[in-house]
């Protein structure tokens, strides 16, 4: 259990570290810049954050590594992550998860196939909209570890690739 | 109080708009019957409804697409009619028919309605009779023929499926040799979609509006209209945000445009209520383009500027056949607007979302009305529709309705499911919107790049503070993750007091 | 848009009032704050708000009555100015001095206005002199006096409080020696209650209607009406039921009691939004009852017949000093009908009920409004007045509007904390409030027997079984009871299926 | 832990007897009539019960010893009851206890003082209202639970007495 916290949000991934000063007082220190608050727990597990001129109201929910997150009237989606590793179905990965839950609809390749880069590889499809994932280099098909008409969450791995052609 | 021959009627729906049916079913005190997949057990439309019948799997063909299951359940429950709602089997003619054919009464338009307005060609055929314009087109078989036509109309033309809808399968073209791949294309999805290859052209409009007028017809050659909706702000054919009246129609062109479409559903003879489409030019020619013949996700914003319930007046229809008023006593009152609430990711090229949303709130204001499909703690499946809800607002003028708009826009509150709500916010401040001064590509030629700038900007110090403490203190279902009794370091790491934005706390 | 001078405006109340107020601040970008006793930290109306500041203990007296705490925070927030919203301090001169004096603009009348009108002499003098019709009545601080005139003016006679109101201290007597019991009796109440033993004779009208009218001034002596509302469904002098139009107004009628409240309020010279309260006797005779210098509980009814927001209104005047439009161009549209929802048991002698309100939801429906001060897990203190909520409805007709009205009030639920929605139910479904036939002593004198006939009914046997079933399976919060193991024995016992009420199942 | 619970139903009092039958049936008895109930637990906690003809959805809500349900779109508040006892608060009771949640604001009477029938001895106000404790019987006071300005639930006994003047 460590007091530093990392979060992605959006691109970014970005650093908490929460230092309590008794009482409900909090030292929080976000991305190396820090601020007191006071933190009081409302009975809905409202949170009200104290500042110097004034109040304002959070409520946080927890959905997987996701964080909902409003501030008042203002909502804000973070991700919770492990201090250092990138997550590798994000942006920076290779687009080998499934972007969302949805239902696969389509296994285009198959193990051991070689494809090229953009070459699509699998279809899933949710909310009557279908998504395509694509190779995101040349390479070779490791594993492809969803069938069509399997249900997925979001953020399963669903082809495995080789960089090798 | 109107008295319908309904004791029982079967909502063949799901989501919002089944919620909203039983809301008028219950008012008149007509026993709503709910029906759901094994994915919806438990879902919000089958708790507000009197009862709920189980209908099949999750996959729509298994439920809410499977017309046998439909009519057991509407005979099991004693139901004599069934409301078809919006998407699903509304616009089906097959099921139409079958619904007649078990004695039951479907609370629509004939099934030789649906079938006429289905077939795109046909539509524009009858709208020609009716001294409707129609836009430019050309029909056949034979792509050379297809071709030749578009020469005479002049590019660019767009490809469209006959029997299509929603901007499936839509194709545009700007000179021949496109054309014919975007024909090829066409009648390839047109034939794996809607299980007919044939396509028809029409000339491409450009910066066009999408006005559209309610009808209401007793299927006997009267009908009236309910005014217009502007419809133009879409993305990718998908409406976001709709309003009544149109920010583009004076009033001796909303005198054209309504009397238009009302002769078009007398022509049609047209039974119950029903919506024209039309395209709007910025010189202000206006053309046919389809008819709906179901009661459209948009109908509240007609709803609250003439004050009629829709949902009862096609229950009026369905039970009385004929008209509940005229013309003359159909008056509108100031300015509506309709947000539509989608589980996508806008920031993440609005990917679909679905998922547990563990907390769920929607604006509570003078003049606002929220027509919702989920609540706190409700699930949101995957195999579905991605409407979650719809936010309407009602003012005086449209600059207060917008603004009441963007007040209820941030009222709303949905965690668990990633929601369109950061996109609708934008939307509803940005200039264009309260200029009026957009037509249907607006929000993907232009708005999306200036939304993408503001969705990737980073979030408050704030907000990560309070997740963090959320874990800390274990509110909110995340794990706690922070030790609590750690003790500050005095005076030590960087401190920069006001560097931090600090939305309503400086 | 209106631009008002205020960036930010405190909140001197709680609960819905609070909430409902803070909506409007929120769609016009003013930055609202809320003001909260130690009870109701955390309460709904501190959420909706942009800010909240604690301003005492829970007994009013320390914090939603205590002057010096509410300008402190409104100056610690940079507020502008302060909506006292109704009751608390909404019509006590000396807050709005208070107010003033620190700089800062109430929201409301001038404190002249607020004393003039709690004087209910001052203020009948007043409606003389604007020719206002008043009930016969007398004045005087001899006992003796007032018998005299009682005698003039003919019993029965009511005894009122002269710094008094709802109903507090009021007495009535058919002859003298009641009337001098009843004096007395009112002196002591009016002097522990208002701090002035002063109080005077009207006639008892008998079967009179309560109807009040919205009159909005611009303080400069203009001033126009939004028309009327019917108060007369009471109990105890507390307004149950809210509508407008009156049921019992023709045109002519509503033309000259709207006049008649427009001349008051010309008069004295008013400012902003009040009410002028009405009698009216079956042969359509009215008298001035009194002035009410605050926005009402049952403001919105009126919105929704006139499409205005009154609080929108309220910050205009106070801001820009004038009426933003005349009154011709105030117009109603159908027909809005209030309930209103308090934590009290009408089963057990309308019991004021406080506890925490763990599950609630409110109608959702089109054409239903609530104003609610509580969401599902809130807190219901029993320190304040006991109102909840209020659902309004808005529909085409008055059939409607009470059709419409009982079912909006069959979807609210609230577990935790009883309130009289079932009493609301049974009045809204009542067949003299369909007939608009009732007074404001009807409830009272006919329709609380009847109401307890209805709630001494057993509940029915799938309710006891739901409410063991739950305790068993260990949801709704209850412990688990019953074994869930023990087998079912082999046909023994009573089974004489068919014999419970099975509402829904049969 | 008995399968029969007894219940206040206003002046009411009634029995339930489940029998689980295997699945989701259960066997229910009410004020001994039984019939057989198939019972479906929703997600947020609601249930669903099905008979003979179609379902109906209920949810129960406790609060202390009551039970809010609602069936469909209609509402009632139980009561639990150990069986056979009845509470001394209730109507057949003393009316001694707090009838509801409030604020003592005036003791009328001491310990020791004899009272009429009728005669007021405490009251307690809530939400504006005040409602006058009255002495059910002629008696004499034993005790006074509770004290000017003091807080209480609903329930809560306030005033004892004696039968006897």
């Amino acid at each position: 259990m460590s007091p530093r916290t990392v979060w992605r949000d959006g691109e970014r991934e970005r650093t908490v570290e929460l230092s309590p000063l008794g009482g409900d007082r909090y030292r929080v220190e976000v991305d190396g810049v820090a601020r007191e608050l006071g933190v009081e727990r409302l009975a809905d597990g409202t949170l009200r954050l104290t500042g110097d001129h004034g109040s304002v109201t959070a409520e946080v929910t927890a959905a997987g590594e996701r964080r909902f997150v409003r501030l008042g009237r203002l909502d804000f989606v973070l991700e919770r992550a492990a201090s250092g590793r990138r997550r590798s179905g994000g942006p920076g990965g290779g687009g080998l998860e499934s972007p969302m839950p949805g239902i696969v609809t389509r296994v285009l390749v198959a193990a051991g196939e070689a494809v090229k880069k953009g070459q699509p590889l699998l279809a899933i499809e949710a909310m009557k909209m279908e998504h395509l994932i694509r190779a995101p280099h040349e390479g070779r098909v490791r594993r492809i570890a969803a069938a069509a008409g399997e249900m997925v969450d979001g953020g399963v791995p669903l082809v495995e690739l080789d960089a090798d052609g | 109080m109107i008295r319908t021959v309904f004791k029982t009627v079967l909502i063949a729906n799901r989501g919002e708009i089944a919620c909203r049916i039983a809301a008028t079913l219950h008012e008149l005190r007509i026993r709503s019957v709910a029906v759901h997949s094994e994915a919806d057990r438990g879902a919000l439309h089958t708790r507000v409804a009197d009862q709920a019948i189980a209908i099949g799997a999750a996959e729509p063909s298994a439920s809410y697409l499977n017309v046998a299951a439909l009519i057991a359940a509407a005979r099991a429950s004693g139901a004599e009619a069934i409301h078809p709602g919006y998407g699903f089997l509304a616009e089906n003619a097959e099921f139409a028919d079958a619904v007649e054919g078990a004695g039951l009464v479907f609370i629509g338009p004939t099934s030789e309605q649906i079938r006429l307005m289905g077939d795109k060609r046909a539509a524009r055929a009858l709208a020609g009779r009716a001294k409707v314009p129609v836009v430019p087109g050309g029909e056949g078989d034979d792509p050379e023929a297809l071709v030749r036509a578009a020469r005479t109309i002049g590019y660019p033309v767009m490809v469209k499926a006959a029997f299509g809808g929603g901007g499936k399968g839509m194709r545009a073209a700007s000179d021949d040799a496109a054309l014919r791949e975007a024909i090829e294309s066409a009648q390839h999805i047109a034939q794996s979609a809607f299980g007919d290859a044939k396509v028809f052209l029409e000339r491409r409009l450009e910066r066009a509006r999408h006005v559209e007028v309610q009808v209401l017809g007793d299927g006997q050659g009267d009908a009236i209209h309910l005014f217009e909706r502007e419809c133009s702000l879409q993305r990718r054919h998908q409406k976001v945000i709709e309003e009544s009246p149109s920010p583009a129609l004076d009033e001796p062109l909303r005198a054209r445009l309504t009397a238009a479409a009302v002769a078009l559903a007398r022509k049609a003879r047209y039974r119950g209520a029903g919506t024209v489409e039309f395209l709007l030019e910025p010189d202000g020619h206006f053309y046919f383009l389809e008819m709906n013949t179901r009661l459209q996700v948009e109908h509240p914003v007609t709803e609250l500027v003439t004050g009629l319930d829709l949902v009862r007046l096609q229950l009026q229809v369905a039970s009385e056949g004929k008209l509940p008023f005229k013309q003359a006593q159909v008056e509108r009152r100031g300015h509506a607007i309709e947000a539509r609430v989608y589980a996508e990711d806008a920031a993440r090229d609005f990917l679909p979302q679905a998922g547990h949303a563990s907390r769920v709130r929607w604006p509570r204001s003078p003049f606002v009305r929220v027509d919702a499909g989920i609540e706190s703690g409700d699930t949101v499946p995957v195999h579905y529709d991605p409407i979650l809800a719809k936010v309407i607002v009602h003012a005086g003028d449209r600059g207060e309705a917008l603004a009441r708009l963007a007040g209820a826009l941030d009222e709303a509150c949905v965690h668990g499911v990633v929601t369109n709500l950061p996109f609708l916010r934008a939307l509803a401040r940005s200039p264009e919107v309260a200029q009026g001064a957009f037509d249907t590509e607006w929000i993907e030629r232009e708005f999306l790049r200036s939304f993408a700038a503001l969705s990737g900007a980073p979030a408050p110090e704030l907000a990560l503070a309070a997740a963090a403490l959320a874990e800390s203190l274990g509110v909110g279902g995340a794990r706690n993750g922070v030790s609590r009794t750690r003790r500050a370091p005095d005076g030590a790491g960087p401190f920069a007091k006001g560097r931090w934005r600090l939305p309503g706390l400086e």
